[in-house]
């Protein structure tokens, strides 16, 4: 599925929820006015993914994805997919000139070795100290299934979480703390959701943006952890 | 002399023992070496211990390998696929073990396995389910859990190009645990697009040396894991 | 826009600040940054960390920095060689530190500062002095001894061709330490014989891939330090 | 150096000596008689890189050097010297075709990882029981230097020690105890002297060939450790 395709996607999902606030796609576009020029940035599977559309001109981003690729480029044109060239979410990609290929261990030798800049993921919760869940349901009828995640929150320097603001069954996704398996402890710097971009300072949140026609006081309403 | 090539798949898995701990390489369907786990399964070994960042998709490959009830156990990192049904269903009935490992650490696990490093730290999986019963240590204040070797009798791995010393080049995200794989099993056996004269493979560009390598079989046209996945292919219906 | 090409040596070794680790690529004259080393005898930080293979031969590169009284503290696995005058007689004066370190547990160390590694085992030194005052651990029975990483403000690296992302190609034995050092330095600072343009390094080629480098100088005929070293040359005398 | 000045060389050391048994030229052609076909060897620096050139026609052996080239080829010729293509004694050498380059952390893999068949060495003394000592004299005026000798006893499968039976001023290098540092306890299998090859079965040593005119008890005599 090509860029374009992807965001009509999210756009539809969008329009089918009457929440206030950011789309995903403005959403992704917050997190890549974040991402300074010459970043080394791994993206996570899924809306993650969106933010590589979003970056400002003048900005040049690598992109490394942990299955062993350093300057992915875009997603394949359906003529030219190769099975052997892929990302760390299967689908098929291209290199930039200037790409590196590598073995796995190298390969997170930079995610564990402190290498990559900036890792933006997806959760199902994040404490107000910037705990992140995003690997685990705890359901036992789950196959558990960790792939990269605790290394990526390990090893890479900053973290940035995108996700809506609530579940779809309206509960806070932004808690006191994590009630499902850990993905790693104190590990979330800024934190994008359709209501607000916070930041995670000395264990507490603090929030930096409103989305439009969004107060604070709704945003605390939607939010089980105290925001500053 | 030193001629690595064996003439068959079946003649490159022959020996693989029931019980044997077997590393197979891919990230998903790239870099999957489908022709040697087709062989695995007709060769028949049992009580299989699998290393391998994934536990298969549709009902060729590691899956093909799981269905036929060869394996005992798996290590892995993500078992959990969009089309996956064998694994997760064996799982549940509690008919397969699994040993959940990050990816990083397994793929360093992998690597201390050849290095001849017994045991390592990490930061990796700390404060997590996943640590809970690891030991754990802190360097300059910093957490991190102890992680042991992994070592294994087989390989199967697929590479680009080979030489009949073992030299090998990989084709792009294909390259992923084969180049560790080959180092951490007593024999590596590796099918390749291409055999080629010793020399052609330029000394500057080889992934893995040959040292790490055992046996080697030419697949000239191996399968696309990913088209019979998708065409819900059976590993048996390919012959 | 990335861009790593600095115009000169100088330029290349700025920054880097008394006390500072710094890691020298090289075994022996092979793979040695001579103009690197000379730019920072130029630059004249003091007090410095060397993690080396070797201790300098002559009066040239390493031994000339050593000489220039510039460091405080050698690790390295074989500080002696017939042509090394500079080091054994500051050492013999007790005026230079030194850490020996086996050759393959220098190389592990360094790796492992630059993979996130903290600590990790090696059977390599137990029973020897080198581990007498080590941490020492059995695995399935057989010893091995605790070693740490190693990290460094700054790494000085010789290789073939290199782009202005960084990404490098070395040329044949003159590879050894750089892809390490270059991984476990904060600042990665490398001399190439050619820059070209990205994209004319195949990604299949690549030995360091630039997320490891910081900041890359075109040195297009760089001293042969073996030869420096046979004609006794002396460092101030090549400018 | 070319090998035939290298042997020459060594003749001549030879022939100034009156020792009984073989010169290091027989003493390498003996080790170079138990390296099998197929086998991957280091090979120490000095008397060790001898056995190159005896290896027997038929057999084929890969050249390990752990300064990063595995498929060492022969000593370069003067004219085509390449001073960024040495082996681990800083010797200008070649590759074979099929050969490969490494990085130091790879060539050592391959070391302590155990993938490398057989190692030869020089020492200063072997005890009984294999432990070796080739790295130190122990001397507080020499400046120690260990290289990869400590790595190579504790990875590679096979050790073989070749050396003079005994020193210049004639105390045995074959003793009960080491006396000078270790770089390695029981890591010897087999040690080629010019009197005699002992194995090192469960601690003890057996001769299994002694150099023409030369009897057990000779060498026993020379032996500062009890011979089987």
């Amino acid at each position: 599925m090509n860029r374009n395709l992807l965001r009509k996607k999210y756009d539809t999902m969008k329009s089918n929820d009457k929440n206030l606030g950011w789309n995903v796609n403005e959403m992704a576009q917050k997190v890549a006015m974040d991402i300074p020029d010459g970043a080394y940035v791994n993206l996570g599977i899924g809306i993650p993914e969106l933010v590589a559309g979003y970056i400002p001109e003048g900005r040049e981003v690598i992109y490394h994805t942990e299955n062993g690729l350093l300057g992915m480029g875009k997603v394949a044109e359906s003529q030219t997919e190769d099975p052997e060239l892929v990302n760390a979410g299967k689908k098929y990609v291209t290199a930039i000139p200037g790409a590196a290929y590598f073995h796995h261990a190298d390969s997170f030798a930079m995610i564990r070795g402190g290498h990559i800049d900036i890792c933006v993921l997806g959760a199902y919760q994040v404490s107000e100290e910037g705990d992140l869940a995003n690997w685990s349901t705890g359901n036992p009828d789950d196959i558990p299934a960790v792939g990269g995640a605790m290394d990526l929150v390990a090893g890479v320097k900053t973290i940035y979480v995108i996700t809506k603001h609530c579940t779809k069954i309206g509960s806070s996704k932004i808690v006191k703390q994590c009630t499902y398996p850990l993905t790693g402890k104190n590990v979330v710097s800024r934190i994008y959701t359709d209501l607000a971009i916070m930041d995670v300072i000395d264990k507490k949140l603090y929030v930096s943006e409103l989305a439009p026609g969004v107060s604070f006081e709704y945003v605390q309403q939607k939010t089980e952890a105290r925001l500053n | 002399m030193i001629n690595k090539i064996v003439s068959s798949a079946e003649d490159a898995v022959s020996g693989i023992f029931d019980g044997a701990t077997v590393m197979i390489g891919g990230f998903g369907e790239a870099g999957s070496p489908v022709e040697l786990i087709h062989a695995l399964i007709d060769q028949g070994a049992k009580n299989l211990t699998i290393v391998s960042n994934n536990a298969g998709s549709g009902h060729v490959g590691l899956a093909a390998l799981i269905e036929n009830r060869q394996v005992k156990k798996i290590i892995c990192s993500f078992p959990r696929t969009a089309i996956s049904v064998v694994f997760p269903e064996l799982y549940r009935k509690g008919e397969i073990e699994l040993e959940l490992v990050p990816q990083g650490t397994l793929a360093e696990r992998i690597r201390a396995g050849g290095a001849g490093i017994p045991a390592f730290y990490t930061p990796t999986s700390v404060h997590t389910s996943l640590s809970e019963e690891k030991e754990q240590r802190d360097f300059n204040g910093k957490p991190a859990v102890l992680e042991y070797a992994i070592q294994a009798d087989f390989s199967l791995v697929k590479c680009l190009k080979a030489d009949k010393y073992g030299n090998l080049t990989y084709n792009k995200t294909a390259r992923n645990f084969g180049p560790v794989m080959c180092m951490a099993a007593k024999t590596a056996i590796v099918q390749a697009r291409q055999i080629v004269e010793p020399g052609v493979i330029d000394p500057e560009h080889v992934v893995t040396p040959g040292i790490f390598v055992h046996r080697v079989v030419e697949i000239s046209n191996p399968a696309d894991e990913s088209k019979l996945v998708a065409e819900k292919i059976r590993y048996h219906e390919i012959k």
